[in-house]
């Protein structure tokens, strides 16, 4: 790594600090008037060019061939030693607090639950419209603007495009919010489960009730909120089991709200 | 933001109040040039998300703000504080935290926005769909419509346009010589005119209707002066409309003096009028008072706007590419008879 | 490799001429960055009379106080003047005086190379106003260039943007630029060569690493700007057809490059803006910053997206959708590792014992626009939404809260915060509580109504409108709060005149901090530190103040 | 962690190599827009002349193995300052400067032949234009590259040379030679090659 001929390991201008010139003030003011030339008169450029030559040399004089420096008061090229620090004694301040390493636990549960909620949307599906297909093909409307128009027998036919698009799609989203039940699952005041298994699912439920007719239209056209509504749990109650079993997480109930985010103080102490 | 909502909520009917207005004996109502009034399938669609996005970001909006301002009130310095507070260097599951939700609600905008461009943003026309050229020029607009009889043969139309109600309509955008944009709210975003590529939009209007809007992309001194206009109107007066645009211009020997002054002049050097002059470098005059505006919109088209208009044209819109040719008010006046028969 | 002499106590001189040229000759970090920022200054009330000039013209509809030609010269120059002559050069201000002080050195990496770079800056910022007087070649009355601050071909080829004005927003952007690329070079060098011993890359002061990120955007994004310049200026003098539509020149080339530069270039002006919030919210909460590493990672992460978003300025040229799509996808992740910051300040305010001096209070206000600012930015990144926004006054709504509400608020902040350092003098609480108080209304005034005028259909860069539009209100409103604002900013500039002439002596740590700017005297000597410091941890004089309870063994 | 971090780290890159790097980082970003302008506006011109009608490869060639053996010799000057042999030096530093100018000269007949015989000017079509700017920046930074190497070698002729001193100077204008050339191993290929194809 470090070359020999480098400068010596060390803060540069140790020594000393550089000295006063003037040629950066006329080189850049010769540029400056021999652009300025373009669009006045060639007579600018030449004083231009003069200037910036000027410039450019006592630039050069002042850094060749040694830079000139200005004397430091004594004493000032030794750095000064870092502070007596004690060693480490007080916990009061603490870095990592909440859960341990879950995040894997969070994947996994993603996972567990996107299975789940499969299951169940699958099986409305088979119950109501008779297709495993419709479900998965109602998903990939998000995206594909013509299953929104296309009619019940072709969404309830199998498409190998629709099909990993919504494998895709239900693959990322189910990742992320087993991720998020990991981290957030542990804040929760009390029965993680119930917080993330049913009012988690309420909300989401809500929002997209709302918002439906253009965040997916295609599925608009033919949900039934209450099988909407379970498959959502579902998945939240398998996330939320597989996250919670895999970690002793309920350490932190009991704690003021602050304090099991993490923000207010330190979690574990 | 909360004030945004409350004003989203009355925008629309805080410029409802339609005004009435004559065009070729119907009356239609003036729609106002935004985009809360959708008056077809393009503008509609873009509303929803509109809805969409303005809602999602408003809950964001209420989320940070609340913890900004709880945290402001919550937190401030207090008299008897003592030292420093705990110092807390992060936490690793929060950040992830919000990491990860503005993630979720990333990828699923992504994916809704994708969905919506690829569905107004046809690259191919819409079935059923009438072709009309829209070419922008320094500070007017052209029309370009395939003439109804004549096969090969295209009607050329300025500032207004119409259209006939609930038929799609795929515009060619084309530029004569800087960009432009093709803004018409109510009826479908903009899409930009470019100089040596052929641009395309689609919209459908399914209500009669005057649609307002203007050149949307700065174009040079008079960009603010380009206005748009869109006449839209039942299929068979739109056909009436069109058909007396493919007539040639009315002959009228009594304001031969002025036409005479016309042709001589430099007038038809730069205007078209069918049988007396072509030239292409300014808009065509064959049917001058088919229209109810003057230079794109800026103004009302009667006796004295189109007089006080040939007289100096910087007056009415400084910088314009028409230059003032210093009549004598006898000529004036001829020009302007002259022209108020191009009906 | 040196040669010593004795301090030629340049400062020192008595006489008025002395002491300027002092400054003229000095290759001194601090001077170049209190000139940068001072010149920055006097730009940005020269700019900001350009936009009181336009809102003066919009007040009403079909008004007169402007010409068309004049109208658009204003808002060319008020645009050109406020990013590159108010925000580059304050960054490279507040870069220059800081990155040295923070990381404990004696001076930027090139000292020589940064006095040339302010110059180029400033004399490439005057060369841009004497367009003004020159821009119809020295024969006419004078015009300054109306093409707008991103210039779009073919409005810039000779055919329709005839006499000099044009090559004059070239030329005098082009030098500043050139002043800019060194002081990138400079701060890029000086961050990795010149921290002092135990400055790891992970204790820098979080300034300090958006310096870095910033000098890296500028090397990446500006070469090209300069690049596309040249070829305006080789068609414009020498005939050629880079942009000429006639010999198949294409104008979407343009806008291409331009843009490529000017997307980063947007978040080369707010990352500095970031780097002080992330200095005073900590100092002022009382609280070491929350998520330091994550931070970082933020940082270098929307470096690498912003390369990569340009498209989104060009959502209505007529790109094929599925770019449009891919430049949707790329502008909306943007929004993660911002949205993680905004997080984190919050999340340091919380639990602290927050002092609200007049800097916090800009740093506050700082957080409660720029959210709004980039929220609406999100809403213009979808194309669809975007067909309908783009170009209207929604996005001038956008942009001044993400520039005004984001980069100014925060560069007022760190001017209050950074002024006792750099004077030795504080700034007067009471101005400066009335300053932000009038600044934040008048702020809101001007541009909360622009979104709603942009959403009825109100085209930017417009000199007039009709009056039957619905736009009348809210015009008037925007035009109302032009003079509110403008109070704000002369208390301001009052407060500083006065307090550098009398305000109380600040001592060398008035605010209690932990960055090694606070270590050295106020001002600081010449050669910074009368020993170089070294580093313990990412907050150097917390350790010093509590050695019983370091920082370093929690890094 | 523990007080064992407390100890200094000194190490840090030198300003030269650093200060260099970014030079050439954004200079290559510079080369970068008019090599995107080439390939954008390859075949577009509206009218003729083409490149495959008016472009001869073979000088080119010639050239492009002088300037690109120029920085062999401009290393081996390098090497010479750091061992002190200053002859070996100066020989080495002249061989490069009389390989660069070489390449000079070539694109300056090149010119000239096609101004004058084949009325290719910048004005002429897009080609024209995108040739000249692309190819004119490059011959401009060798014309820059050139003042740097002889003025080094005016300095060696004085006797003002110290290899301790100096040889990470020269290294560095060594450094900015190299790129020189790299960036003529891009222009080259899309010029002469990318843009030749039929
Ligand atoms: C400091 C300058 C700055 C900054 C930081 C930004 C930030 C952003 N900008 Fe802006 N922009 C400009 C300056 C800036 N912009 C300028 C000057 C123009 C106009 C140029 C011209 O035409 O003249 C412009 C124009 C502009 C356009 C083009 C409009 C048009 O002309 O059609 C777009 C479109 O996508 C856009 C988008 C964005 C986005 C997505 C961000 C994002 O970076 C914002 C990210 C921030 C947040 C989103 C808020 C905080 C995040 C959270 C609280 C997390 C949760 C949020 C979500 C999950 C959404 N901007
Ligand atoms: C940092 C960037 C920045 C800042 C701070 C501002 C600040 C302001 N801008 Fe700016 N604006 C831009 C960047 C910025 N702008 C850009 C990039 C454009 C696009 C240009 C283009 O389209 O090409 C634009 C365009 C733009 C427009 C759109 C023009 C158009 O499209 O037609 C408008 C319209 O109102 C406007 C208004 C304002 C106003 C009222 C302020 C105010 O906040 C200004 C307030 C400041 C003052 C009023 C200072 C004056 C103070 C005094 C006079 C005090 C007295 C002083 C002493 C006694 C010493 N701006
Ligand atoms: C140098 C070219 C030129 C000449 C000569 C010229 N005009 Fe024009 N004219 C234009 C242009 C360009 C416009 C469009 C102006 C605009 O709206 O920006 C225009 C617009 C008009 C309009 C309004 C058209 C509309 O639909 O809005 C009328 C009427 C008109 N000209 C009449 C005349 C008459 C009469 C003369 C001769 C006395 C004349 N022009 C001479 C260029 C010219
Ligand atoms: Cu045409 Cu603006
Ligand atoms: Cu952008």
């Amino acid at each position: 790594m470090s070359d020999p001929r480098d400068e010596p390991a060390s803060v540069p201008y140790l020594r000393g600090v550089p000295e006063p010139t003037s040629g950066p003030l006329w080189a850049g003011f010769g540029v400056t008037l021999m652009f300025a030339a373009l669009v006045t008169h060639a007579l600018v450029a030449m004083v231009g060019f003069v200037c910036a030559v000027a410039g450019f040399v006592a630039w050069a004089r002042a850094c060749f061939p040694e830079e000139r420096l200005e004397s430091l008061p004594t004493g000032a090229d030794q750095p000064l030693p870092p502070p007596a620090l004690q060693p480490k004694g007080r916990e009061s301040r603490v870095m990592l607090p909440a859960a341990m390493h879950p995040y894997r636990a969070g994947l996994r549960g993603g996972l567990a639950g996107g299975v789940s909620m499969a299951v169940v949307a699958v099986g409305w599906g088979l119950l109501k419209h008779g297709s495993v297909w419709l479900p998965i093909n109602l998903l990939s409307g998000v995206f594909v603007p013509s299953v929104g128009q296309a009619s019940l027998e072709t969404l309830s036919t199998f498409q190998p495009g629709l099909f990993a698009l919504a494998c895709g799609i239900h693959l990322v989203a189910c990742l992320f919010v087993g991720l998020l039940y990991t981290v957030t699952l542990p804040m929760m005041p009390r029965r993680p489960l119930i917080m993330g298994g049913v009012l988690g699912p309420v909300l989401w439920t809500g929002l997209l009730y709302a918002s439906i007719g253009i965040v997916n239209p295609a599925l608009e056209r033919f949900i039934s909120w209450p099988w909407f509504f379970g498959s959502q749990v579902a998945f939240g109650l398998t996330c939320g089991r597989t996250v919670s079993r895999a970690r002793r997480i309920d350490t932190m109930t009991g704690l003021p709200l602050d304090e099991r985010m993490g923000v207010e103080r330190g979690g574990v102490r | 933001m909360a004030l945004l909502v409350a004003v989203l909520a009355v925008l629309p009917c805080h410029a409802a109040e339609p005004v009435i207005c004559t065009t070729a004996g119907t009356e239609l109502p003036v729609v106002p040039p935004h985009m809360f009034e959708p008056a077809g399938p393009v503008s509609d669609e873009v509303q929803s998300m509109a809805w969409l996005l303005g809602g999602i970001c408003l809950g964001i909006f209420v989320v940070v703000e609340g913890l900004l301002v709880y945290s402001i009130v919550k937190f401030r310095r207090r008299e008897g504080d003592r030292g420093e507070p705990v110092q807390l260097f992060g936490s690793n599951p929060i950040e992830l935290a919000w990491t990860v939700v503005p993630t979720l609600i990333v990828f699923t905008l992504a994916l809704v926005t994708i969905r919506v461009i690829r569905d107004i943003d046809r690259t191919t026309p819409p079935e059923g769909a009438m072709c009309v050229t829209a070419i922008g020029h320094q500070w007017w607009w052209e029309y370009r419509y395939p003439h109804p009889t004549d096969p090969t043969g295209e009607v050329v139309v300025a500032n207004e346009m119409h259209v006939p109600v609930g038929v799609p309509i795929w515009v060619r955008l084309e530029s004569a010589d800087v960009i432009h944009s093709w803004w018409v709210p109510a009826l479908a975003g903009k899409t930009d005119l470019m100089p040596n590529q052929t641009n395309r939009l689609w919209f459908r209007a399914d209500t009669p209707g005057i649609y307002l809007g203007q050149c949307a992309e700065y174009c040079g001194n008079q960009h603010a002066g380009m206005l748009l206009r869109v006449v839209a109107q039942p299929e068979a007066e739109y056909r009436a409309w069109l058909a007396g645009q493919a007539a040639p211009a009315v002959d009228d020997r009594s304001v031969s003096a002025g036409r005479s002054i016309f042709e001589s002049l430099a007038c038809s050097t730069c205007h078209a009028v069918k049988g007396v002059s072509d030239g292409a470098f300014a808009p065509d005059l064959t049917h001058l008072m088919s229209r109810t505006t003057i230079a794109s919109g800026m103004a009302e088209l009667d006796r004295d706007t189109l007089r006080s208009w040939i007289d100096d044209p910087q007056v009415l819109k400084p910088g314009c590419n028409m230059p003032s040719l210093k009549l004598s008010p006898a000529e004036l006046d001829a020009v302007t008879d002259y022209l108020l028969t191009l009906k | 490799m040196s040669t010593l002499h004795a301090p030629s106590h340049t400062a020192a001189g008595t006489s008025l001429l002395e002491r300027l040229h002092g400054w003229a000759i000095t290759v001194d970090h601090k001077r170049l960055g209190i000139m940068y920022v001072v010149a920055a200054l006097l730009f940005f009330v020269v700019g900001g009379l350009e936009a009181a000039a336009m809102r003066l013209q919009l007040i009403k509809p079909m008004n007169d106080f402007l010409t068309p030609q004049g109208f658009n010269q204003m808002f060319t120059m008020h645009g050109t003047t406020m990013v590159f002559l108010v925000g580059m050069p304050m960054l490279a201000g507040f870069g220059n005086f800081l990155v040295p002080l923070m990381i404990g050195a004696r001076d930027m990496a090139f000292p020589r190379l940064n006095a040339f770079g302010f110059w180029l800056f400033l004399l490439g910022g005057l060369l841009l106003y004497f367009s003004w007087i020159g821009g119809d070649g020295l024969y006419g009355a004078g015009g300054a260039p109306d093409v707008g601050w991103f210039a779009y071909s073919p409005l810039t080829s000779k055919t329709f943007s005839r006499g000099n004005s044009t090559d004059y927003w070239i030329l005098g952007i082009m030098v500043s630029g050139f002043g800019s690329l060194s002081a990138a070079i400079n701060f890029v060098t000086t961050i990795l060569c010149m921290r002092c011993p135990g400055m790891t890359l992970m204790r820098m002061p979080l300034m300090v690493w958006m310096m870095l990120v910033v000098g890296f955007l500028v090397l990446v994004a500006l070469p090209v700007l300069t690049a596309a310049q040249v070829m305006l200026l080789l068609d414009r003098s020498l005939g050629a057809h880079f942009f000429d539509p006639q010999q198949a020149g294409s104008a979407l080339l343009w806008q291409h490059l331009f843009w490529f530069f000017g997307h980063p270039e947007v978040y080369i002006l707010i990352l500095p803006g970031f780097g002080f919030v992330s200095e005073i919210v900590p100092v002022f909460s009382r609280k070491v910053i929350f998520g330091y590493t994550l931070m970082v990672a933020a940082t270098v992460g929307i470096g690498f997206i912003s390369l990569g978003v340009w498209a989104h300025h060009m959502f209505v040229v007529g790109l094929p959708p599925w770019l449009n799509a891919l430049f949707a996808a790329s502008t909306f992740l943007i929004s993660v590792p911002t949205g993680i910051k905004i997080f984190n300040w919050i999340a340091t305010m919380w639990g602290g014992r927050i002092r609200f001096d007049t800097p916090m209070l800009y740093c506050t206000g700082f957080l409660g626009m720029f959210v709004i600012g980039g929220l609406t930015g999100i809403m213009l990144a979808a194309v669809p939404f975007t067909t309908q926004l783009s170009d209207s006054y929604f996005v001038v709504g956008h942009f001044h809260y993400v520039l005004f509400g984001g980069l100014v608020f925060a560069i007022l902040g760190a001017v209050t915060y950074w002024f006792p350092k750099a004077t030795g003098r504080m700034m007067d609480e009471g101005l400066g509580r009335w300053s932000f108080w009038l600044i934040l209304l008048g702020f809101n005034l001007v541009f909360l109504p622009m979104h709603f005028s942009g959403m009825l259909g109100m085209p930017r860069r417009i000199y007039t409108y009709q009056p039957d539009r619905g736009w009348e209100m809210w015009n008037l409103v925007t035009t109302a709060g032009v003079p509110v604002q403008m109070l704000g900013v002369a208390v301001f500039v009052w407060n500083m005149i006065r307090s550098s002439l009398k305000g109380p002596v600040a001592g060398d740590d008035p605010w209690d901090a932990w960055t090694l700017e606070w270590a050295t005297s106020s001002p600081p000597p010449e050669h910074n530190f009368d020993r170089i410091p070294t580093c313990t941890s990412a907050r150097p004089l917390w350790d010093r103040k509590h050695p019983d309870d370091p920082d370093c063994h929690y890094e | 962690m523990n007080a064992a971090t407390a100890q200094p780290d000194t190490w840090r890159p030198s300003r030269g190599k650093v200060g260099m790097a970014c030079l050439i980082f954004m200079e290559s970003l510079f080369f970068s827009g008019f090599i995107i302008a080439y390939l954008f506006y390859i075949g577009k011109s509206a009218v003729g002349p083409w490149p495959r009608d008016v472009l001869e490869l073979k000088p080119v060639l010639v050239n492009s193995v002088a300037l690109l053996s120029s920085s062999f010799t401009v290393v081996a000057a390098v090497r010479a300052l750091e061992r002190g042999r200053m002859e070996a030096m100066k020989f080495w530093l002249l061989a490069t400067i009389g390989l660069g100018a070489w390449f000079l000269w070539g694109t300056w007949s090149e010119w000239r032949g096609l101004i004058e015989d084949k009325g290719l000017t910048i004005a002429t079509n897009l080609f024209g234009t995108t040739f000249y700017s692309l190819v004119g920046f490059h011959a401009f930074h060798v014309f820059a590259g050139l003042l740097a190497l002889g003025t080094i070698l005016l300095l060696g002729v004085l006797g003002r040379l110290k290899p301790r001193r100096d040889t990470i100077r020269f290294e560095l204008i060594s450094w900015y030679w190299h790129f020189v050339d790299v960036v003529w191993i891009f222009v080259f290929t899309t010029v002469y090659i990318v843009g030749m194809r039929p």
